[in-house]
């Protein structure tokens, strides 16, 4: 890039600091297909993967770029591809492959109001449980999800981390709000930015076994083209990543694919408090309603409510110990969403019946007012 | 070329792997296999430098037999994996092995997308006429009034001629060949490989226990002498009346052509780009 | 609420710091018109002017789909010294209607204490008896040969209006986005614009005038 | 096998006769039978088994089509034969020697379905 002066103050878009964010972690490969509201990412990184002598390519539909973005990532590629709803519909089947033969990709979704082409210019929230399930199999999942301008930067940056440090793939859930909203932020300079890379093989290449892990349950992975012959597939396989069908190396395996990430959740486990230390009553919520939240907790403590809020950045794996910390005590809890409850399901289910948690669901393609929040806990409280 | 002693295809098969491998007993894969192989070997590549990949099916589990770099994906999209390992490595040589169903069917769209955009890959695609590992059903290249597990009445749809379609999409390297003719087909392998763009072998190979058995052709033995009988080396067709034509077909290389691939374009791309940058510097 | 109160400005606290700005909470700019005025740039423009020049908060949305090409479309910019938490509009302070489909369509929410801005020749019927009408358009026309240009000018008066950003700022950010050449131009418009405030509004109706240019 | 082949005069002068340059890998063959089905002077036929056996190696010439045309990699055309006996195989190891009146299928992973 440029030397543009990141450290300096400027207007940017969310969909605009995802792109500059996936730099700063080190992308260099992009396939995509376009969509509204995701296209901003898609020809930001048309721009600047050129100049700086890396791959960019517009693909025929969202299934060839996710592919395309797995082919590179097993090349070496540091890859992304970004897409709304329709188009992670498509995805599905290849982030599964992503998810069983274990590729660290980012993939970002826009989310607008569903299902099918819905409202395109319009934010939703209704993918949540999509990024969880949306593939067919079990297989565990990482989504986070950014609620200004300044977290798309720093949410895409960590999203490629994770990708790289858990060999998985990764889902940047945004939406229409935050997308297209400009915020002013200050970037930070090249170079103070945390990369990880993904670990690549430490033995020779004859001795290399593509899904064999050590202690930490996450395999080395070789560039495909260096030396490492190895095979990938989307078949259940051994630790040389041959196809397999016996119970002792498929439980092993299935085993592995969930440990990898559930012995990681303090590190996975993402959320920011607002005013939660003398709060009598919690908002959690994720996304732009995360900000009509922190409207109601400033609106709502101006009016003498102990409001507190606890904002999720990442969804899955469910933030549950501080989700379960911030319930204690609390005599209420509203979950606002732009959906019908599926981050107030998990609420619920965390909270197993000690505190009252009402979901706030509002599909009609806008957002979550301050105030309407407000009066909705006015007639809970 | 040159033969092939086959203690060095032994060589690029993978010891680590067992063999036989799981196609039935006369499939025209093993006999691309080991085609492919020799090609391979003739061609004086480096092991390390090549990456074979496939989509699902049959053909899908050939690349785990050999020694090289493999990638066994998703239904139909071998070549979307292959344009991201090319383009993330372009000094890599991929090749991506499909079936007509694969290749023409659910991933249709990629493959005359790829042909268009003239990336330098390798693509096989073996036409047995039907989908064989689930059971025979008709695929896009079933020939009108064939039997079909999924038409048990006669098939109704005109096929696909795969070869024509991805000429007419761009390919700048389009043959054909059979599992019978072996030598030939080592022939437009390596024709194939040599070659700088988009490259494609339609590769005919006889499904028996399927394609076969439903509409009585008997075994892969006589169905590889329908081979013999109805090909015709692609010069000899070009001089062929259109009654002599019928109920047959031509091997050969049908297209051979050179025009700027993908990544002579785009290496220009990044010129103009970083130029760009710089001038906006200063 | 009037634009005054929140925009904390009293008339008194400027002389006596005239380079510092005016504490703000929370000012809510709406501009709005037909695709092709110009006004997601002039909304750019406002929002870096505050946010980059003057150094306060700003957030910045705008309308999206096909009415960006034509139909009533809009740019929301809001500016306050505190972190931008909600980043709609959710009382409007100052809305610029260019044309008369955007004065109907997003006159919705403003209340007694919001500015109204019109286009004097391009909007017949307000939305409210209060707003005020200024002829952008027509300055853009006649004293600056050029039409495109009156979405600077419209600018150049509400941040004399309001003071959502300071005319320098205002100046600095415009510069910044203008292409080469036509910096004089638009440098003049947004100066027109100001004027045009100043002597139109300001004097018109100085109950509602909460801050003059004088101190930008 | 065409009758008509057979009946082929020979115009060719034959090659140094191959015989004993045609190895199998019983272990590995399906017995498909394409071998014996192709190859152009009738030098191979199968047995009782339907495995294939170098039957006139006067008529080989060693020209490896068989070797192509086996799907199973169980053909090699132009080595030494190992030394086929009648003991138990060990599976999967090309050029193991194995009994005639063993299965190969059995030895082959079962294919998945997709």
């Amino acid at each position: 890039m440029a030397k543009t002066p990141v450290n300096r103050a400027r207007l940017l878009q969310g969909n605009e600091a995802i792109a500059l964010g996936a730099l700063a972690a080190g992308c260099d490969f992009f396939a995509g297909y376009p969509i509204t509201p995701a296209s901003e990412i898609t020809e930001i990184m048309s721009r600047e993967l050129p100049a700086l002598g890396h791959p960019f390519i517009q693909m025929e539909d969202e299934i060839a770029s996710i592919g395309c973005c797995l082919g590179a990532s097993l090349a070496g590629r540091k890859a992304m591809t970004a897409t709304s709803g329709p188009g992670f519909s498509l995805m599905q089947e290849n982030l599964g492959y992503a998810c069983i033969a274990e590729i660290p990709t980012v993939i970002v979704n826009v989310m607008r109001a569903g299902p099918s082409t819905g409202m395109p210019t319009n934010p939703g929230q209704g993918d949540v449980q999509q990024a969880r399930w949306g593939t067919h199999g079990d297989h565990p999942a990482i989504v986070l999800c950014p609620a200004s301008v300044g977290e798309c930067f720093e949410v895409a940056v960590q999203c490629f981390n994770f990708a790289e440090r858990f060999r998985t793939p990764v889902v940047l859930l945004s939406d229409e709000v935050v997308a297209h909203m400009r915020e002013k932020v200050t970037l930070p300079a090249e170079g103070q930015v945390e990369v990880i890379n993904r670990p690549r093989p430490l033995e020779p290449p004859d001795w290399y076994k593509p899904y064999k892990a050590d202690g930490s349950q996450i395999p080395r992975l070789a560039d495909l083209g260096q030396g490492y012959r190895y095979h990938v597939t989307g078949l259940v396989h051994d630790e040389r990543g041959f196809p397999t069908r016996r119970a002792d190396e498929v439980e092993p395996f299935y085993a592995r694919l969930f440990n990898k990430i559930s012995r990681n959740f303090t590190m996975l486990e993402m959320v920011k408090g607002v005013a939660l230390e003398d709060a009598e009553i919690l908002i959690i919520a994720y996304g732009c309603t995360a900000r009509s939240a922190q409207a109601a907790v400033r609106l709502g403590r101006e009016r003498g409510l102990k409001l507190g809020l606890l904002q999720l950045i990442s969804l899955w794996p469910f933030p549950r110990r501080p989700v379960e910390e911030a319930l204690a005590g609390k005599k209420l809890c509203l979950v606002p969403e732009l959906n019908m409850g599926q981050i107030s399901r998990e609420v619920k289910r965390v909270n197993n019946g000690r505190t009252q948690v009402h979901r706030h669901s509002k599909m009609d393609g806008s957002m979550i007012t301050p105030e309407e929040l407000l009066a909705r806990l006015r007639v809970l409280s | 070329m040159p033969p092939v002693h086959r203690s060095v295809v032994y060589e690029w098969l993978r010891h680590d792997k067992k063999f036989p491998h799981v196609w039935c007993p006369g499939c025209g894969l093993g006999v691309l296999l080991g085609s492919l192989v020799r090609t391979l070997v003739n061609s004086g590549l480096d092991k390390n430098r090549v990456v074979l990949v496939s989509g699902i099916g049959c053909s899908g589990r050939l690349p785990v037999y050999v020694d090289v770099g493999s990638v066994h994906t998703t239904h139909g999209r071998a070549l979307t994996f292959a344009t991201g390992i090319k383009l993330a490595n372009p000094d890599l040589t991929v090749i991506t092995v499909m079936g007509d169903g694969d290749a023409t069917a659910i991933g249709g769209n990629h493959l005359i997308h790829a042909a268009r955009r003239n990336l330098d890959l390798n693509a096989i695609i073996v036409n047995n006429l039907n989908y064989g590992m689930t059971g025979g059903q008709y695929s896009p290249t079933t020939p009108m009034g064939a039997k079909a597990t999924t038409a048990r009445y006669g098939h109704i749809e005109p096929s696909f001629d795969i070869s024509a379609l991805s000429a007419t999409a761009g390919a700048a390297f389009v043959a054909r060949s059979t599992v019978y003719h072996v030598t030939q087909l080592d022939k437009m392998l390596s024709l194939m490989l040599q070659k700088r763009g988009f490259s494609l072998v339609e590769v005919l190979s006889p499904c028996h226990t399927n394609f076969g058995r439903q509409n009585k052709l008997g075994s892969q033995v006589d169905m590889m002498k329908t081979y013999k009988r109805d090909a015709v080396r692609q010069e000899r067709w070009e001089k062929m009346s259109q009654e002599e034509r019928e109920g047959r077909f031509s091997i050969g290389v049908l297209v051979d052509r050179d025009h700027p691939t993908y990544l002579d374009h785009y290496a220009e791309v990044c010129q103009r780009a970083a130029r760009l940058r710089e001038e906006a510097k200063s | 609420m009037s634009p005054a109160k929140k925009s904390g400005a009293p008339a008194s606290a400027k002389k006596a710091a005239p380079k510092t700005l005016p504490a703000m909470n929370r000012l809510e700019v709406r501009l709005a018109g037909s695709g092709g005025q110009g006004l997601l740039l002039a909304g750019l423009v406002l929002a870096e002017a505050a946010g980059l020049y003057d150094g306060r908060e700003v957030a910045m949305v705008q309308s999206y789909g096909p009415e960006a090409r034509g139909g009533a479309s809009k740019a929301e910019v809001i500016v306050s010294d505190r972190p931008i938490d909600y980043p709609l509009c959710s009382k409007v302070d100052l809305l610029l209607a260019l044309n008369q489909e955007a004065a109907d369509t997003y006159a919705w929410d403003v209340d007694p204490s919001s500015w109204v801005v019109v286009d004097a020749d391009l909007v017949e019927h307000p939305p409210t008896s209060r707003a005020v009408a200024l002829p952008f358009t027509a300055t853009a026309r006649d004293k600056l040969k050029k039409i495109m240009v009156a979405n600077v000018v419209a600018l150049g008066a509400i941040s004399q209006l309001t003071g959502v950003a300071s005319l320098k700022s205002l100046e600095k950010a415009l510069l910044a986005r203008v292409p080469k050449g036509t910096e004089a131009l638009n440098r003049k418009a947004l100066s027109l614009g100001a004027k045009l405030a100043r002597e139109q509004a300001v004097k018109e109706k100085p109950a509602q005038a909460v801050l003059s240019a004088a101190d930008f | 096998m065409s009758a008509k082949s057979k009946a082929k005069p020979e115009t060719k002068p034959l090659k140094e006769p191959a015989q004993g340059k045609v190895s199998f890998f019983p272990a590995w063959c399906k017995r498909c039978g394409n071998c014996v089905a192709f190859c152009p002077r009738q030098a191979l036929a199968q047995d009782e088994w339907g495995h294939p056996f170098l039957k006139s190696p006067e008529r080989c010439t060693a020209c490896g089509l068989c070797e192509m045309l086996c799907p199973d990699f169980a053909i090699s055309v132009g080595e030494a034969a190992p030394a086929v006996a009648d003991t138990c195989p060990a599976p999967g190891k090309p050029g193991s020697p194995v009994s005639p009146n063993h299965s190969p299928e059995r030895l082959a992973p079962i294919p998945t379905e997709e």
